[in-house]
């Protein structure tokens, strides 16, 4: 394992001290393992908190500024935060107007951020659950853990994060959020496997020519393991995919984000963005708005997903708004 | 011999021990069908419970004169505050189920039966937060055949060091049951059908928890000279 | 090789091809490999043009847009472009202002960058050419090829492209590029080599536990091979090092980059920048800027480049003025 | 025989065919102290230069009576437009400058002496543009110690082909004598001594084109059945 770290037990801690450091920006609460936003808003808004495993930077703590969370709690890698962390953001950051959760569909998160919830409310707070599960690679059923969350949640932080900056009432914010989750869908595939820094050694083995198509971003191996094949191929494969599960058709807009695991240049994303909007083209599928990077990482792990958010004149309206935290910036 | 205070220091001990030597094996078994830090989660956890253990000061320290129930309920809250994932939450919310169904200071502590109940109260806990049955490859899948056969044997006459030792059976035979099952629940299922051939991580660090069960109170019941048996 | 990629003969079009896609804020012209502002400035201004080889995005193209650049020239991958595509660039951006090339300092690219200067000359354009050459592992001397030039690239565009958006003349521009340069170091470590696409193998090999240090941008190896450390540990060589060509002394600020070559995801550069930021404070100095992130990489190698460039009130001015770009924004 | 269009013309194809033959050959090398790309550089070139060739529409194309000069100065032209990188400039500015240095048409074309000088007019410009000295471990090298084989072969009185191929030798020499050298300009530079005990990749191009001169002078003798030779 090769890693820019001290030692595997601490990254958490050093990672908080260089964001600390390198954002004045942001309060970051080393002990609590809380980020939040050095200025507060000025009057009350309905503040909005996620968290979850670190090694997906810049999701959360990435995402905190004006126009987008007030709060993220960074678990250890890959595994969910507490509720302890959860409850000192919802405090921290609550201006009576009550808190959104973001949660990705993880039962570790799921969990930590049900109690949460419960102690939140035991002190009085207004809590609403935003759960984002838009990876198409899991079965979704009530006899399962269900979809992953991933790619989306970027989308439902920055565009239900507008609206609350916009002084929108608590369940309208929260169902915002559901909606833009419910109007995503999102599909990955990586090249090479990601390697926790506690467990020293890639979470699977994949020979030189393979991928392996469908995974999450934890590390975890995915659907199936193939052949790596062009980026057109690739991206025609992630594409349809999608568009199986996700009711689009010709006319449709989608906001489509591009996304590297961690390990894989901006080049290369780029090659995948290009051959993307070329397929979705010949859907009559129109890319209205995209991004294009590294948003939602899996530690080191390269390969790709890809988001595609069906979009309308409201929801595009917010995507544009103004955001300014430090991987998310639009003036 | 009945579940004191001592009793539930001595097992909570215990598990902290096994995770300590286990870890590794516990994080490779989440590494094949998980995330690869089941090991770490819990000694991040049951290190947290020591360090409360040892220094009464602590905001985590169990309260001085709380009893068995006290001791276990604090050990659940320091779980669900110091391990997060999925194991945190489901064994925190266990031990404080386990701990708040043991009778308070002043009553009698409990007996055999009693302990089962709390165990019973327990794994209802998991059961009510992760929403897994049985069979799904959890910890649902240790505990309940650990349950079952502690019932059992309390049933057939047992005390504790008897039903506590037959619990640890079932938990080890209920952990390697999980072989062949395809995971339903947790990170293990989005693996589906290559989740099969693995023994679940959280199922056999359940076996640990009852084995360490049945340790302490063996232990217990030899420093006793097996006087009281029932 | 694992890429995402089509073949190694195209990767340049098909990631321009999706640049193109990306960003309606930019206009790319594919025939010519020149990527340029969609929108002109609005009254004659001096226009910065930049390039090199490919291989290093977000860099050039991504530093495309109001407050940095006016156009980037994106050459084969780790290849300078041609004086072709540079002509071609100023004269679609020179607003009878003059054009400023920001060339980083490589023997192909500065010859190619003069030749185009001398065909702009030709055609009437005044150029300046400011050559950017921080990297500190490079000896310098007239009878080597010079210092390269690395992660000050970004710092000279930033700040000579805030000053050109305010209309200074072209010899203020260049020569505040210049300033910048010569206010800047670098120094980078490598965890794994980079593979060029077309090689398909890694530049260079390294063990388990082998890091190379004093790298270049193009996959070249570096000074020298040690043992794989702890982030503080590497933090610390990277900054003393830099120091002991630098002149900084104690009470001195600097903005400071962290740059990702590529292959190591954001936690470990968090990592690494709290590192170095409480090395430099045990000096007496002060970050007052940073930046984290990857922002001029080498393909997929791993490892980081640090660049202290020391500022004052006015170069600091010039780094928070707006900018808008694909890669770097601020309101 | 003199250095008429036809000759120009095969010495280009020749180049070309001897790169895309070699290019992986010169991409090894450059990978080994440079970047890995001087191969693909030079094959992408010369590849272009086929096209103007073969296209007399396209704008690349050499004017059709523009004699010998003409073609290799817009050979030259072609290669810095098409190749980018050191190499690029380099080759295509020595290529304009041995255009330059040719007769026009409508003057009598160059003999042996004429061709040695416009060689040389081509070493000046690789020269003045990278700045390299004898002993740098660059195209030099290996242009330098062929330029003074063809002159002491012209001034022993032998013809182009003689000539031609004295070049080659001298070249090839230069080139495998990079070998022990450090490097001083270019990429190989940054690696100080450990650039020492690998060959140049762009010194061995050199080589090629100048193997490929001889060739075509050679083959173009053999056509005319060697029959004046002066
Ligand atoms: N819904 C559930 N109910 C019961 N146990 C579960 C459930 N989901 C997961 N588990 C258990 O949790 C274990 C994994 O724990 P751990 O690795 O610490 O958390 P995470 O999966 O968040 O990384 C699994 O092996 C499984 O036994
Ligand atoms: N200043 C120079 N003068 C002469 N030749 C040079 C100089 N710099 C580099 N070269 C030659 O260029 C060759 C490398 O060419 P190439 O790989 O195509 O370009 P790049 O180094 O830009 O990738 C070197 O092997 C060397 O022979
Ligand atoms: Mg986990
Ligand atoms: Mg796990
Ligand atoms: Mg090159
Ligand atoms: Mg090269």
């Amino acid at each position: 394992m090769k890693k820019l770290i001290n030692d595997p037990e601490t990254v958490l801690e050093d990672a908080l001290a260089g964001v600390a450091a390198a954002h004045p920006e942001l309060a970051v609460d080393v002990a609590n393992r809380v980020i939040t936003r050095a200025v507060r808003p000025a009057g009350p808004k309905v503040a909005l908190v996620s968290g979850g495993g670190s090694g997906h930077e810049p999701l959360h703590g990435g995402f905190v500024g004006p126009g987008m969370l007030d709060a993220a709690c960074p678990g250890e890698v890959f595994t969910s935060p507490v509720p302890d962390q959860m409850l000192a953001a919802a405090k921290a950051v609550d201006s009576g107007a009550g808190v959104v959760f973001v949660v990705k569909n993880y039962t570790g998160d799921v969990m930590n951020f049900e109690l949460a919830a419960e102690l939140a409310a035991e002190e009085g707070l207004e809590v609403r659950t935003v759960l984002v599960n838009d990876d198409v690679a899991v079965e979704d059923s009530t006899w399962t853990a269900g979809r992953r969350g991933t790619g989306a949640t970027v989308l439902v932080e920055k565009i239900a994060g507008a609206l609350a900056e916009r002084g929108a009432p608590l369940d309208e914010v929260a169902a915002l959020g559901e909606r833009v989750n419910a109007a995503s869908r999102s599909f990955a595939i990586a090249l090479t496997a990601a390697t926790v820094p506690a467990a020293g050694k890639p979470g699977f083995e994949l020979a030189a020519d393979e991928i392996e198509v469908g995974v999450g971003i934890h590390g975890e191996p995915g659907r199936r393991r193939e052949r790596l094949r062009p980026a057109r191929e690739l991206a025609a494969e992630v594409v349809e995919t999608i568009l199986a599960d996700h009711r689009l058709t010709a006319g449709d807009e989608v906001i489509a984000l591009v996304n590297g695991l961690g390990g894989t240049p901006l080049m290369e994303l780029y090659i995948v963005f290009g051959e993307v909007a070329a397929r979705l083209a010949g859907h009559g599928i129109t890319v209205a708005r995209s991004l294009v990077g590294n948003y939602v990482t899996s530690l080191d792990m390269a390969g790709f997903s890809l988001t595609l958010t069906k979009a309308d004149g409201p929801l595009l309206e917010l995507w544009d708004a103004p955001v300014d935290t430090p991987a998310l910036k639009r003036a | 011999m009945d579940v004191d205070t001592r009793l539930a220091e001595d097992w909570v001990r215990a598990i902290a021990a096994a995770v300590e030597r286990e870890h590794e094996r516990l994080t490779e078994l989440d590494s094949a069908i998980g995330d690869g830090d089941h090991g770490s989660n819990l000694r991040r956890g049951f290190a947290a419970v020591l360090v409360a253990l040892d220094s009464p000061d602590s905001p985590d320290a169990p309260a001085p004169d709380g009893g068995p129930g006290a001791l276990l309920t604090r050990t659940g809250s320091t779980l669900i505050s110091k391990v997060g994932g999925a194991s945190g939450p489901l064994y925190g919310k266990a031990f404080r189920a386990i701990g708040a169904a043991l009778p308070p200071p002043g009553q009698p502590s409990a007996d055999a039966a009693g302990l089962g109940e709390a165990l019973a109260a327990g794994l209802r806990a998991v059961r009510d937060l992760g929403r897994a049955a049985p069979g799904d490859k959890t910890i649902v899948d240790a505990w309940t055949p650990a349950l079952d056969a502690y019932r059992e044997a309390v049933a057939a006459g047992a005390g504790l060091p008897e039903a506590t030792a037959a619990a640890a059976g079932g938990a080890e035979r209920g952990a390697l049951d999980t072989v062949p099952l395809e995971a339903r629940k947790g990170r293990a299922s989005y693996l589906g059908p290559r989740s099969v051939g693995h023994q679940d991580p959280g199922a056999t660090s359940t076996a640990l928890l009852f084995r360490a069960l049945a340790e302490a109170t063996a232990a217990r019941e030899a420093a006793r000279g097996g006087s009281d048996n029932p």
